[in-house]
């Protein structure tokens, strides 16, 4: 993959041109730019995999009010830039995320709260809910706490805006590197059966209950 | 002439993202929170422009947003924006009423187009209820135009922006007719309760749903530049047009903050519950109206 | 109370357990006529939930039906004991509508088998290939260090039980030095003012 | 039923949706907006909590039990703690049923701002969720002065509660409950007579009142139909029995009518929480003190208590045997079959608009269907 295609706002073709014309440092301001745009808009589907989502309304509505700092919400993410995985994820819950978080534009980015997604948290013996989120995904934010508050996920919102501005590399960068790592991941634990598909009746199964 | 032209589009295009703002702005006053800046949507299209994007459905889908940005431009380029001078006209005198009209359609035309190919079927929901939406939404719009097409006895916005310099403003002389075109206004600017294509807890983001990236920032920018060209026209059409930029503004916000108050308390309809009541009352008035002019003059 | 009397008679015993709850027992074989005859003759219209518990030790599942009246004043629970092999039971969800979601959670849950249940599918898991997972011989952490591999501590992590024992220790060190200091103390004492201990002594 | 679905495009409506209450699914199966079929699917948030509370202490499981329900805590802590108090035969002081019912009328209060905000913003009404999820977070920062929690209190212990009450919290308490009602006459002109909520929610989701009490359909479900029954009045519990209050009805069953018994029962909850503070006794032992609390043995019993959650009853099956972990622990709340067999049928032949109204009206809270 040519780098930069994607980590920059301009392709490598338009970069050349600017180097030819003596205008590097053009590209280098219009990336900066873009990057401080990128920060300054953050559309974020909130996919309430678990309890922090109690946590989002606050957020969003008018006493912590995560709109001042361009962050808003979005139904479908097509449009998103940020998903946010509000605690624990159960094993059929991870793969409607994985679905989701492809379906999503790059750049993306992945913020996470609760303890859950970091290390299993309260449900460390659950037998249903996956203890290592960023085994299968690239997370890019993890909000502590069991809930964390509001503030503490406008704090995140504030770092994943700080890591934009300064380009630091992101989640998506590096689950592009490492595809097949997290693929064979998700498929260790998910069996295989990663993309609900369409061909198959994937919510009338009679897979288990085998004594 | 061009040079006018592409003015007038960037005038739009910043009035109308600053007016977006001012509407993200003042709703979120209400809500009793700070909300976001002015200049969010700029942000927000400029991030959007920058953004990749990896989904392709063919050509029509692509069209799409080019055709309803095409649609936007060119009811922008038919509405005259200044009423004394020549300035901004641009080609005004070319087209009028009628043709105005009939762009007014293309957008969404062109929409249902491209969601087609899209084969969401929340986006076919979302095209099929705004294009369902659209019946009870034209229907006192049309009636208002008309009534104000015989009072003025021409189809050239021009001539009835000078009409009302000697006879009064239309919102005074044809109030009827205003307040039927209003409320049918609401439902072009896709505020509530006439917010049915796009409603998030039916249908996500309806027409959108697909569109992301580059696609979604055409959209949001010819949803600026169609909203400004509609309030130009309803300024135009009933409060006698604007001589300076500071009565275009101010004329064209008031309409604005109108649209949003009453947006702001209602919930939505039902789609066959908003037909059911565009047809009913604002169409009343506006036949009401329009049969004061027929017969009173 | 008059529902004692009724199941008297079919020599059945109307424990009550606390206020408002009360325990009925009864043979696998009889349990659906008794329901029955609870819902059409006692007027207790409500199921209220249908409960398995594993009894992994005597080797049977114990099933309760709690059922209420129309007055929903009370409950009571109706309680069989099935085999935990080959576990059946028979459908309610033709009488109780909501009995059918109950048992197809049952059925995941426990391995309990309805015979006649329309839908059995899955309910809350997803290509579960293990026992059923609230069965008391399934080891849920056996399971999770199968399938997921914890995150390794960090370095400067400490042991909570280690680090409660170092505190305990540490206190009852400082609590032995403070007696020692104190003991010391008070033998200095008795060395510097001996006159005062002879005078106690006397 | 084959014909109908012939030419029907199917969606599914979650589990990322904008317009469901959490984490769950439902599949439809659409004639143009008509709905056909629906079909629930719920395990996204299973955690298989039963199991989990199988493998703890009594003490270790209480930290756990309020998370089965997560805009609701309460009743579970409440419920847990009845069912060892239940088992164990304790029996806790006046003070700590006090606040046990005072911090069980506060998380109800809380509830139904977030249910308000819900079911406004199910319509689109996007004003009353930014007042009403602020003026619940009023009661969440009382509910952090007093036990250390925003959402999840843990406090409710069995034996008692964790705490006391902090100094001049029933002033606070009662100041918030004045601004409350205030808002409340806000609330009711802007939401629950907005002519658009009563266009959309009259006649939509009609519960036949024939099936409730048969098919076990609880809390405002059963009480839009008419059926005047509550558990605090029927098997009272705590102090609800010293307290006066009113199970407000209505007859129609549809939307509109749960919305409607939801709002006075939020007048109801006021007043119950005055007389609480009027009554509330100022000295008193808070927790009782169970003997070898951290190695305590549950009795070889089983137990089956209910509470009044703000959705409905929620209802604990608790066995001990004997030995320090808990047996079996079965939570049924009213989601499950609200969320089964009521939507599943109240969602045929109507619109895909409807059902997040539907939804939210049932009060279903995906978190408690499958723990």
């Amino acid at each position: 993959m040519e780098s930069g295609f994607y980590g920059s706002s301009l392709d490598g073709n338009l970069k050349c041109k600017f180097e030819e014309s003596g205008l590097a440092n053009t590209h280098e301001i219009m990336e900066k730019a873009v990057r401080w745009f990128r920060s300054r808009s953050i559309f974020v589907v909130a996919y309430g995999t678990g309890c922090g989502a109690i946590e989002m309304p606050p957020t969003f509505t008018s006493r912590y009010d995560a709109e001042r700092m361009g962050v808003v919400g979005v139904a479908t993410p097509r449009q998103a830039d940020l998903i946010i995985l509000s605690g624990y994820l159960a094993y059929k819950t991870l793969r409607r995320v994985i679905r989701t978080y492809e379906q999503m534009q790059k750049p993306r980015y992945i913020m996470t709260l609760g303890s859950c997604p970091i290390n299993g948290g309260m449900y460390w013996d659950s037998y249903n809910t996956i203890k290592k989120l960023d085994d299968y995904l690239p997370i890019d934010v993890s909000v502590t706490g069991c809930m964390p508050r509001p503030e503490a996920v406008i704090d995140g919102f504030v770092l994943l805006q700080e890591r934009i501005r300064n380009g630091e590399k992101a989640g998506w960068e590096k689950y592009d590197e490492n595809f097949e790592f997290y693929k064979e991941n998700q498929k260790r634990v998910l069996g295989g059966h990663i993309d609900p598909s369409y061909e198959t009746d994937w919510y009338n199964l009679k897979s288990g209950g085998k004594a | 002439m061009i040079f006018q032209i592409i003015l007038l589009i960037m005038l739009a295009y910043v009035v109308g993202f600053i007016y977006f703002g001012l509407y993200r702005n003042i709703t979120a006053r209400i809500q009793g929170r700070y909300g976001p800046t002015v200049y969010q949507s700029f942000y927000d299209s400029i991030k959007l422009f920058s953004k990749n994007n990896t989904v392709s459905y063919g050509w029509m889908f692509y069209l799409g947003p080019v055709i309803m940005a095409t649609g936007a431009v060119l009811t922008l380029v038919l509405v005259p924006v200044f009423s004394d001078s020549d300035f901004l006209r641009s080609v005004t005198s070319q087209g009028n009423l009628f043709v105005l009209l009939y762009l007014m359609v293309l957008g969404p035309l062109g929409n249902a187009l491209a969601v087609g190919t899209g084969g969401n079927p929340f986006g076919v929901m979302g095209v099929v209820r705004g294009l369902t939406r659209l019946i009870g939404l034209e229907l006192p719009f049309y009636i208002a135009v008309v009534g104000l097409i015989i009072a003025a006895n021409s189809s050239d916005i021009v001539h009835i922006i000078d009409v009302q310099k000697t006879a009064g403003l239309n919102i005074i002389n044809h109030p009827l007719l205003f307040i039927g075109a209003m409320i049918s206004m609401v439902g072009f600017f896709g505020a509530s309760p006439f917010d049915i294509p796009g409603a998030p807890q039916e249908v996500y983001s309806g027409p959108r749903t697909e569109f992301s990236g580059k696609f979604l920032a055409l959209l949001m920018s010819q949803g600026s530049l169609f909203a400004f060209a509609k309030l130009v026209l309803i300024v135009d059409l009933f409060l006698g047009g604007a001589d300076s930029l500071v009565m275009l503004v101010l004329k064209t916000f008031t309409i604005f903050v109108a649209i949003i108050f009453i947006g702001i308390v209602y919930g939505r309809y039902k789609v066959e519950q908003a037909v059911d009541f565009l047809m009913k009352l604002p169409t009343l008035i506006a036949v009401l109206g329009l049969a004061r002019i027929v017969w009173f003059g | 109370m008059d529902l004692a009397s009724k199941l008297e008679k079919l020599s059945l015993e109307l424990v009550q357990k606390q206020d408002y709850l009360y325990s009925v027992t009864i043979d696998f074989e009889r349990l659906e006529s008794l329901l029955l005859s609870f819902l059409n003759e006692f007027g207790y219209i409500t199921l209220d939930s249908i409960n398995c518990r594993d009894d992994l030790e005597d080797g049977f599942f114990t099933i309760t039906y709690c059922l209420q009246t129309e007055e929903r004043d009370h409950v009571v629970m109706i309680q069989t004991k099935i085999q935990r092999e080959n576990a059946s039971l028979p459908t309610m969800h033709t009488i109780w509508p909501q009995a059918e979601i109950m048992e197809r959670e049952m059925h995941e849950m426990f391995g309990v088998d309805f015979p006649g249940h329309p839908t059995l599918i899955d309910f809350a898991l997803e290509y579960w290939d293990n026992m059923p997972p609230l069965r008391r011989d399934f080891d849920t952490l056996e399971y999770v260090n199968s399938m997921n591999p914890f995150r390794e501590q960090r370095n400067d992590a400490l042991d909570a039980k280690e680090e409660m024992k170092k505190k305990r220790e540490a206190k009852k060190a400082a609590k032995l030095k403070a007696q020692q200091e104190a003991e010391a103390k008070a033998a200095l004492e008795a060395q510097n003012n001996p006159s005062d201990e002879v005078k106690n002594e006397e | 039923m084959k014909n109908d679905l012939k030419n029907t495009i199917k969606i599914f409506h979650g589990p990322q949706h904008p317009g469901i209450t959490g984490n769950m699914s439902v599949e439809l199966d659409l004639l143009g907006e008509t709905i056909k079929r629906a079909q629930t699917h719920v395990g996204y948030l299973h955690r298989g909590f039963e199991k989990l509370v199988e493998r703890r202490t009594v003490v270790q499981a209480f930290t756990i039990v309020c998370r089965i329900c997560v805009p609701e805590p309460d009743p579970n802590e409440e419920n847990f703690a009845r069912a060892v108090e239940n088992l164990a035969g304790l029996e806790i002081s006046e003070k700590a049923k006090y606040i046990r019912t005072m911090v069980l009328e506060m998380q109800r209060l809380a509830t139904m701002f977030l249910w308000m905000g819900g079911q406004a913003g199910s319509i689109g009404l996007g004003l009353i969720p930014q007042w009403s999820v602020c003026d619940r977070d009023y009661m969440l920062d009382l509910f952090e002065e007093l036990t250390g929690g925003r959402v999840y209190h843990m406090y409710a212990f069995p034996g008692g509660v964790r705490r006391d009450l902090p100094e001049g919290f029933l002033d606070k308490l009662s100041d918030l409950l004045d601004y409350y009602e205030k808002r409340i006459i806000v609330y009711n002109n802007t939401f629950f007579d907005n002519v658009i909520f009563k266009k959309r929610a009259i006649g939509v989701g009609v519960v036949n009142r024939d099936e409730v009490l048969k098919n076990g359909y609880v809390g405002q479900t059963m009480r839009a139909c008419g059926i005047q029954k509550d558990v605090r009045k029927d098997m009272p519990y705590l102090m609800y029995d010293k307290l006066d209050f009113d199970i407000p009805i209505q007859q129609d069953g549809d939307v509109y009518a749960r919305a409607i018994v939801r709002r006075d029962e939020m007048l109801q909850s006021i007043r119950i929480l005055r007389q609480i503070i009027k009554q509330m006794p100022k000295e008193g032992d808070i927790l009782q003190k169970i003997p070898k609390h951290r190695k305590f043995k549950l009795p070889a019993d089983d137990t089956y208590v209910q509470t009044e959650s703000a959705r409905g009853a929620m209802s604990y099956y608790m066995a001990g045997d004997g030995s320090e972990k808990i047996r079996r622990m079965q939570v049924r709340g009213p989601s499950l079959v609200h969320a089964y067999t009521l939507l599943e049928k109240l969602l045929v032949d109507s619109e895909l608009a409807d059902v997040a109204m539907t939804m939210n009206s049932l009060g279903i809270c995906p978190p408690e269907i499958e723990r």
